[in-house]
């Protein structure tokens, strides 16, 4: 399967999970990838810069450089949208007023601590919102590869890169599983690929009991 | 108009150690004649807040290659490689601060309060040093505000008192900048009558706003470019 | 539309014992249908977030005739003889906060900030206990936030997202309310649909509205009538 | 002379300190007749509950209860004023944007500091903006009568009243005099009514140094 494919799975799956009504945060990479997935779901995306009810990525002529996502790419408003500032925007994430924050991520351990910032022995320059949505969105949802492209494990006992925080994430989906975190504990809800349970041990370090269960109707 | 003032006038306030409060989000919301003008200026040993250094040779960016600069404190420099390099040779301290951090901070300062407790980098090396506090609900970092001797903004139009509107989410960081400096300098694309915003739309109210100046740049196919590069 | 609601439903979701943060200053952006019902519902031990205790007998001065409440946290309470009355005879508990603190409280019970360092009552009766601070600039007091079960707002016009704005000075403190409760409920004066309200115009984005429902006053000569008194 | 011609006298000795440009905050009692004699300065309005740019009381017609002052009577909006929420109001007074505070006074001592929200042994039940403004404006006059209407002194030596807050106040100013603090001293500065120095005195107990100086141009 192409990489392309697995992270338009993923997309399609974490998408799956949202419901109607709910305020939807997206990071950057996989979760970029999933508003092509929400169709006729009525959930409103918020974004970092100062967006609720970003919609599709305009047509050339209609390109404004300052209606932009926090991926910094043009975007339109849905009706009904609403723009603010950064210090009302983050006081909508950091006081838990998003939903759901879909971010990737580079490792995830057995608890649901998450690493998404940075790499140890490389250049520690930004952290944009990571850490806010980590500390402050409702339910964290991590969107990532099962392996790095080396094939090094991301799902780890302990992570080996730096935290993004103590606040533990809800739920991981690759391309092979979902699992959730539950009171920092790790549980195998459901296989996504035709991946046996003892491949995808294989590949997975960190401690997980298996509990398959969807935990919705896709 | 009182506050009407030009460019090269303003940026002759700014002084060498001066701390800038810059909005914008990478280039979106950033004053950008103002940063030129600065540039241009020689001026030494800044330390510039703004969630990003603009991009490499862009926005912000200008100020590192012009050797503006001595700090940089935001939450995102990764996209300007400039940055990356002048920081690897130590030409440049970076301070990284979360962004919501980095808002709230900046807010506070503008607001009259010196300090906030937040969750958010809680456990991370970002609160390695801070003041942690229990309250009801868990353990919290203390974060200190920030002020700035000037800062700059930009909008999208001033009226003749020094009100200002901002364009979608080139809104993000400068009404918050706007309050928390000394001096503050607000570029416009274009000035309107008092009365023509209503008090209501007002983001910014014109007591925070000592100059306004008319920006160099003109927007074409949604982006702004210089007056030379325009068709 | 999703969120409208009718007044008795809503009210029904406020639990006895209850701390309700409510809108308004004096009677002015007050949610006055909302508390009649309160006032109505017999509901026991609440404790009300608010700048005043409304007037004698009128807004919020309901609920203490009514008996529906334990404890009022705001920052004038003198201009209510009942409320004044009431803790005097030690029918009615008060914390008095003063009204910048009360407001960026409650911002920050919204914003997942758990206190914040301030000058403001610094070497005054409203400092004692609470923990001190010393920053660059001198000692600061420490806030903690204010939150609440539910919120009780008064806007001028909602739309079918639930999206708000406010009618002039009426806009008080109802944003901040707005952002800190579990259940926020907003009383309009009237629905329009989404896209009426302009991006850049919306004070209260729906994220924060859980329901909304229709006043039962009426505006005659600038000022909310029962329907019974309206001409 | 009548009381409500020294406080007309008080009112307009504030509204002559005020230059062009700058923003006000006026408090209840005596401040509140200080709109009447600024006409011809560009100054704006503070007020507490969300305006910037507060005009005269409107005709009966165009009252709206919801566009009121602090006092909580109906206003009007001047040309190019603004509304906001009270969190923004009160960082605007305590982040040290308003430029001058003028507030009534129960009591002021001789290092101007000032109490001006309780009475001993009364019911202490309102503060309001009081001490956000006490510690946030940038410069706070004090506009009071010289003495209680039993007579009794309200320029102390230390105040008997509990205080509104630490920082001391800029300026006080009564139906007979002008006083300056500065460091922790107070001055004074001009005699405004045919008081004699000696007269002063007797109902002064703060310890001031004579220094008389018009601050301005009356």
């Amino acid at each position: 399967m192409l990489s392309q494919q697995k992270r338009i799975d993923i997309a399609k799956r974490i998408a799956a999970e949202f419901e109607d009504g709910q305020i939807i945060n997206l990071g950057v990479g996989i979760p970029t990838l999933i508003p092509d997935y929400i169709e006729g779901k009525d959930v409103y995306l918020h974004s970092e810069n100062g967006l609720l009810g970003m919609g599709p990525t305009p047509e050339e002529e209609f390109i404004n450089m300052d209606l932009i996502s926090a991926s910094k790419k043009p975007v339109t408003l849905n009706t009904g949208a609403s723009i603010f500032d950064s210090s009302d925007s983050f006081l909508m994430i950091r006081g838990g007023h998003v939903d759901v924050a879909v971010l990737g991520a580079l490792q995830v351990d057995e608890t649901g601590e998450v690493a998404n910032w940075a790499v140890p022995g490389q250049n520690i320059l930004g952290v944009g919102g990571a850490m806010d949505l980590v500390s402050g969105a409702k339910k964290i949802i991590i969107a990532t590869l099962h392996t790095s492209k080396d094939d090094t494990p991301k799902l780890l006992e302990e992570l080996t890169y730096p935290s993004s925080g103590a606040r533990k994430v809800d739920m991981v989906v690759t391309e092979h599983a979902a699992f959730e975190f539950k009171e920092g504990k790790m549980f195998l809800r459901e296989i996504l690929s035709d991946i046996s349970m003892e491949a995808l041990k294989d590949i997975t370090p960190a401690n997980y009991e298996v509990a398959i269960e969807k935990l919705i109707n896709t | 108009m009182k506050k009407l003032a030009q460019i090269e006038d303003v940026v002759k306030l700014i002084k060498d150690g001066d701390q800038l409060l810059v909005g914008g989000f990478g280039l979106s919301g950033s004053p950008l004649s103002l940063i030129d003008e600065i540039a241009a200026s020689g001026k030494k040993d800044l330390t510039v807040v703004s969630n990003n250094l603009g991009e490499k040779g862009k926005g912000l960016g200008k100020l590192l290659v012009a050797g503006n600069l001595k700090k940089a404190i935001g939450s995102y420099f990764t996209t300007n490689a400039d940055a990356v390099n002048a920081w690897s040779k130590g030409e440049l301290e970076i301070e990284l601060v979360p962004q919501g951090t980095l808002a709230e901070a900046v807010r506070c300062g503008g607001a009259g309060i010196a300090g906030f407790y937040t969750k958010t980098a809680l456990g991370t090396k970002l609160a390695e040093g801070k003041h942690h506090m229990t309250f009801d609900d868990g353990e919290y970092i203390l974060e200190k505000a920030i002020k700035g001797d000037v800062a700059l903004v930009k909008a999208l139009k001033a009226d003749t008192l020094g009100n200002l509107v901002y364009d979608q989410s080139g809104r993000n960081f400068n009404p918050a900048m706007a309050t928390a400096a000394n001096l503050v300098i607000a570029e416009v694309d274009e000035i309107v009558e008092a009365g023509e915003i209503k008090p209501e739309e007002i983001v910014t109210p014109h007591m925070f706003v000592d100059y306004v100046v008319i920006t160099k740049y003109v927007k074409q196919g949604g982006k702004y470019v210089e007056p030379a590069e325009a068709n």
